[in-house]
């Protein structure tokens, strides 16, 4: 695949993860290992933290 | 002479409410007079609910409300605190099918929920099942009908902590296995068919609300876990248990007797022979019956208890119709006396 | 005072012979005092039908049939012709669910079937499906309720054959979709889940015994194809028809009214609103409805018929109870209330 | 050494596009560079597509197209004829799965679509299915790879014109029963779990777009009636037709025989033995092989066709892939060699 | 050049007989030479199974067995005791898809079983399974493939123990949802599709013969309860447990990648987006992965493990083909590339 | 119901029971309250007995 990447740490494994070079502060992204969504909240450097889970809302 | 009520039912588009039309319709001593339904306002019910096509009603809308004897209230938790003062002003017996009047206190909806708006009517509120609260439902004004996995779980349950096989400190797990219509008519990506059917999927499997309900009415904290599976009516839990002492199956059967052999919706399934031998949601499809049994795990010191119902009908507008039937003084099984289907499929 | 009448079902252990149970136990007019089966003998009903744990009966022996009002012999074609002489010494009303008497010449049997041990009692029988012969069966003594398949296709087609819309030579392709309850309690390798379920299978594709009771009472042979799919109860008949001269979409609602608007069990649902537009079996499940629907195709000349049915109920179990109802002068919906479910998964 | 070809799937979040990701993902000279969602960007492939959690691909725009060799659009009908000129830039072959150039002339997009704004291409494009047209598509640079029930009914009729069994005069009635995911993974109220499951449920019963393809390619036309069944996966056409002249059943299968027994992807089941006596989408479902049979009905002078096909697979993925097989010179069967499940359930 | 072993797979007939045909058809290294049944002799393969009609091979006696490298028993438990050694007569390296050598002791055999008639051999047995037993597998002679609900418990377990999160005095409860082709092509009435249909049917409530094997593995009893769901191939593990001391959702994730990272057929699904946030068995099936998952409910002290697989595969043929591939040094995944099925309904 | 039916307890719940009057020794019925099966170990007086259950085998 030609699209660029980089390379920063998963914020819930600690394990390094490759994520598109071009995505930007406040974008949501799920993580390549824990599937879970992951805020971009800085870009340079890169850093993400764990975004607040949506729920499944499935009445009662 | 039959007695005549008049009802409506708010948020009559919706699964629960369709259900609720269709047990009233054909209830001897209820008369439906109002439907209300903001997005089909005008329309036939049966252009939403096909098996009511026969019934010439039309959907109204829920700011214009008629004054009737008894209102059930099928909208999303949230909308009957909003509305409840126009609901009591229409009727004098109001019963609310969501969970906003379901828990005793404030502080609960604060843990579990997002808050309350009338807090002060918590105190007010009946909590709708008979097999539990059928002493205060003579004569009460709001009755909350039960969530339909509390309904399961607690069914399945109280024998234990009626008959001291259980007494609150022992840890519970419910794994529970619920239909699509759980999730009411909206639905959407998850509940589209390629994607939900032939499902075992685990939904909210930690902090589900209805733990709250049942630690409320049994008085004890319990592990809940859900699964939707591929089915559309229906739920089914599957209680595990360790007491504290020895129990013998014996013993079991007169604690659930004790606590059922009166009772005209709980039937009591454990082994037996054949195909059917302990509660399955499809024996029940369709109709108000609850199904419990159990089996015992001498190895492990367990008891396995099963309990299974219609979430249409004995968790949610089966129940709700038998509270407001001993609320209003009727025969108890007026209008719920449909069997269910035998053979059938996937209902 | 309510008239009460007592009823046998024979072969009662099977799929028809539950549904009978169930209806004629809800049936403000019948007492049930039999349920046959060899198989079962002694056991309670409800440890073969969950649905009826709540009945207190036991199956007994065929042979010792009880004097009746009423028998309903639910029992494989062929066992009928030979058991109907204690049938008829048992009941004055005999209801046969089987083929055995459903059509009006030994040829017929000899065609169709593998020949008819009674010819002689082919002309005293009628032909149960009140919508085509209401008139010849109050006091009948013997009521061959007709075949599912065939009741799905002679409803659709019906009204177009009334209004001479068709006459007879035309070609009719009837392609049908059933559930798996049409093939009895029995079932074999074909029939377990893992090869039944999911299924869009060919089955009969020619040569359905069913054509010969559509001509017998249409007059007009059909090009029949049957196909299993998956659900349990439902038969749902797509017929393709081509008639002679153009019609318009006003001709055939004047055609479906004219024979159906008066009809306690017919619904004609054909274009409209929302998800159900058309016949569909899951809309009347455990009801007796059928729906009978059409679009007119004017590219091809085509009239496209749909007719949806319970095969338990309307064809079979509930057409059955319909036509004693008829025969013995009940109220035609007696005990055949249920208005079906919604949602409903595949029942 | 293996060639290797670089390609791009638009429309990859969508059902066929998912499916054409798994089938080049596993296909031995094809490496997917690029993965289009406008909702999805930047997320993974398997967040939307459980099965290929294993891919490492994020889903990108469809404005940047990469340059590659084989593009494969997904998109709903319409979309491929406003983005065709970005995506013959960015490939040399295209394979189109929408029905944007599957007709040859500007006039048929008129009287069955409404209309098309690049009528110029449509003389350009080839029909993908290789059993039709495999000798156009080597080097051909676009291909419009053919409708699900289009190609059920194809298939099954094909060898009757071959053969010239049928000669285009005759009736053809087209009744097509199909699983959920033709609708693609939008799906509004109609294909929710609760009113989809379980049905037979008539959906454009006539004047469907289908019917414009099969006559373009049989040069005949159908009256074509499609219902929708429950199963995700899956679509099965039963062909009833009435020759001219009386065939027998060895001339059908010499029919079929020279029509398919060279090849890879289809096979006669007519009659035979055992629990899969004729075509069923069960026993294709996620294979590329389409199942075709036939029975005789001398009474009526008819014959009926079936046909079986995963609509996923042979009915657009799958097709679209073998055809870009035949496009590029490659193994037809590279990619496609899975052979189905046995047992499966409603796939 | 590759290497080419030759198989033989008795008990052909069945299911996971018929899948491991389906594996081994396609498996780059093998090619097999014989399939056995009794009931089939001298049939084609295709005749019972619809999706192997390509594969050129009859049925023969497994009383006459082939000299091969490899042989799979796909027998019901007990018969691989008695044919033992006319299988390893037959092939150097066999693997028994059956319980019958599983278990370490005589002992375990006489308590769980009816005992067993060879325990001489049982100490010869590997386990097949390869997360937990890869070490042992090459050059292994007899290969015990493990029960498909244990491997299910186990898969979704293990990390725990190996991460000592659980130290095996912690009681743990397994609740299983499983599919109808677990129990064979056998199947009686509760097998019939419409008894099964639809079902959430507890079975094995307790004493399931499963914990022995998890225990023997895993080193700790479990209180296990299995339900059968609709759906044919699939089966989900929730596992409640409860660790003496508290863990973080982030120990859980280093505990799962620790011991399953570099597994080939191990998946960790746990939270995430979209529809598919936990282990689900349609996201898994005909494939060989295993999806394993957490939740942590604080609340209660609980973590919820959820594991989910196809029975046929990873739960029997598919793990059998993988312990083949590493006992005769074979690419591990030779044979089990196929990703699955995205979307598909209950497969 | 005209059939006879004779009263006698319940083995397991220690309830009565009705069942018919015409069962003889070693028929399997099955007890109205718990549905399990019973076997008829003699008729006069009438007595039953849990019978042994039969097993489900769904496989493994
Ligand atoms: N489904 C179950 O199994 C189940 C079981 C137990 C309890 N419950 C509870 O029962 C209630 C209804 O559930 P359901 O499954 O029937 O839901 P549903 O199918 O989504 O129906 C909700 C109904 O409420 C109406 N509605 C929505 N918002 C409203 C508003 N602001 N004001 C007035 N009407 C409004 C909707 O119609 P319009 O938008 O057209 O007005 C619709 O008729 C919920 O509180 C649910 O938790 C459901
Ligand atoms: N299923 C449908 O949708 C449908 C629709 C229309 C009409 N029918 C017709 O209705 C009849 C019953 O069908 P079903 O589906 O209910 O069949 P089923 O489930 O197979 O039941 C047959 C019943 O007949 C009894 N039986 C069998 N042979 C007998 C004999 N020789 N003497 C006395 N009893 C005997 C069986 O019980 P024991 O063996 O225990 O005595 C069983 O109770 C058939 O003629 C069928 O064609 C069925
Ligand atoms: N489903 C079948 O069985 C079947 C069979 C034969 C042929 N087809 C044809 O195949 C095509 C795709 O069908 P499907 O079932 O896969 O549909 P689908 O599931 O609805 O997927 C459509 C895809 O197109 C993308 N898309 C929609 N509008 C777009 C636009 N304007 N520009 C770029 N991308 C757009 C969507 O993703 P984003 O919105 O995220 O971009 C999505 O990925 C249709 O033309 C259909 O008729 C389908
Ligand atoms: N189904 C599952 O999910 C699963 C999972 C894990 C393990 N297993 C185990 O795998 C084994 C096979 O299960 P299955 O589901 O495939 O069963 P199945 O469908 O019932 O097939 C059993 C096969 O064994 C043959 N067979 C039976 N008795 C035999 C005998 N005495 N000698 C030779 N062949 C005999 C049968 O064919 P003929 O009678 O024609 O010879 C048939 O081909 C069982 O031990 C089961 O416990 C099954
Ligand atoms: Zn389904
Ligand atoms: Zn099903």
């Amino acid at each position: 695949m030609t699209e660029d990447t980089i390379t920063t740490e998963d914020p819930i494994t600690g394990e390094e993860i490759e994520i598109p070079a071009d995505v930007e502060v406040g974008e949501i992204i799920d993580s390549p290992i824990t599937g879970a969504e992951l805020e971009v909240v800085s870009v340079d450097p890169i850093a993400l933290e764990e975004a607040p889970e949506l729920e499944e809302d499935w009445g009662e | 002479m039959t007695e005549s009520y008049a009802a409506s039912v708010v948020g009559a588009s919706g699964f629960t409410g369709g259900e609720l039309l269709r047990l009233l319709y054909g209830h001897p001593n209820v008369d439906v007079v109002q439907a209300t339904s903001r997005s089909y306002e005008n329309k036939t019910v049966g252009s939403v609910h096909p098996n009511l096509r026969g019934m010439d009603l039309r959907f109204s809308d829920p700011d214009d409300l008629e004054s009737v004897d008894v209102l059930f209230a099928c909208t999303p938790h949230g909308v009957s605190m909003e509305r409840i003062d126009s609901f009591r002003e229409a009727a004098g017996t109001v019963v609310d099918l969501s969970a906003d009047f379901r828990l005793d206190t404030e502080a609960e909806y604060d843990e579990w929920y997002d808050g309350h708006d009338r807090p002060e009517l918590l105190a007010d509120a009946e909590y709708a099942l008979p097999e539990l609260n059928r002493e205060n439902l003579p004569g009460a004004e709001l009755i909350a009908s039960g969530g339909c996995n509390a309904t399961a779980a607690i069914l399945g349950l109280k024998p234990l902590f009626d008959a001291d096989v259980l007494s609150g400190g022992e840890r519970i797990v419910v794994d529970v296995k619920v239909g699509s219509s759980e999730g009411g008519a909206g639905g959407g990506e998850a509940s589209s068919h390629p994607e939900r059917s032939g499902v075992v999927r685990p939904y909210a499997p930690t902090g589900h609300r209805h733990e709250a309900e049942i630690e409320a009415f049994l008085g004890t904290g319990v592990s809940f876990s859900a699964h939707a599976v591929d089915m559309t009516r229906g739920a089914s839990a599957t209680c595990h248990v360790y007491p504290d002492d020895p129990v013998s199956t014996g013993d079991l059967w007169t604690a659930y007797r004790g606590s059922y052999a009166e009772e005209p919706f709980v039937r009591i399934v454990s082994g037996g022979s054949g195909v059917y031998r302990y509660p399955e949601p499809k024996a029940v499809a369709g109709s108000n019956h609850a199904e419990v049994g159990f089996e015992l795990d001498p190895r492990n010191g367990r008891i396995v208890v099963f309990s299974a119902i219609d979430n249409m009908m004995k968790g949610s507008a089966g129940q709700a119709v038998h509270a407001a039937n001993v609320a209003l003084g009727l025969e108890e099984t007026a209008g719920l006396e449909f069997a269910g289907l035998h053979p059938v499929g996937a209902p």
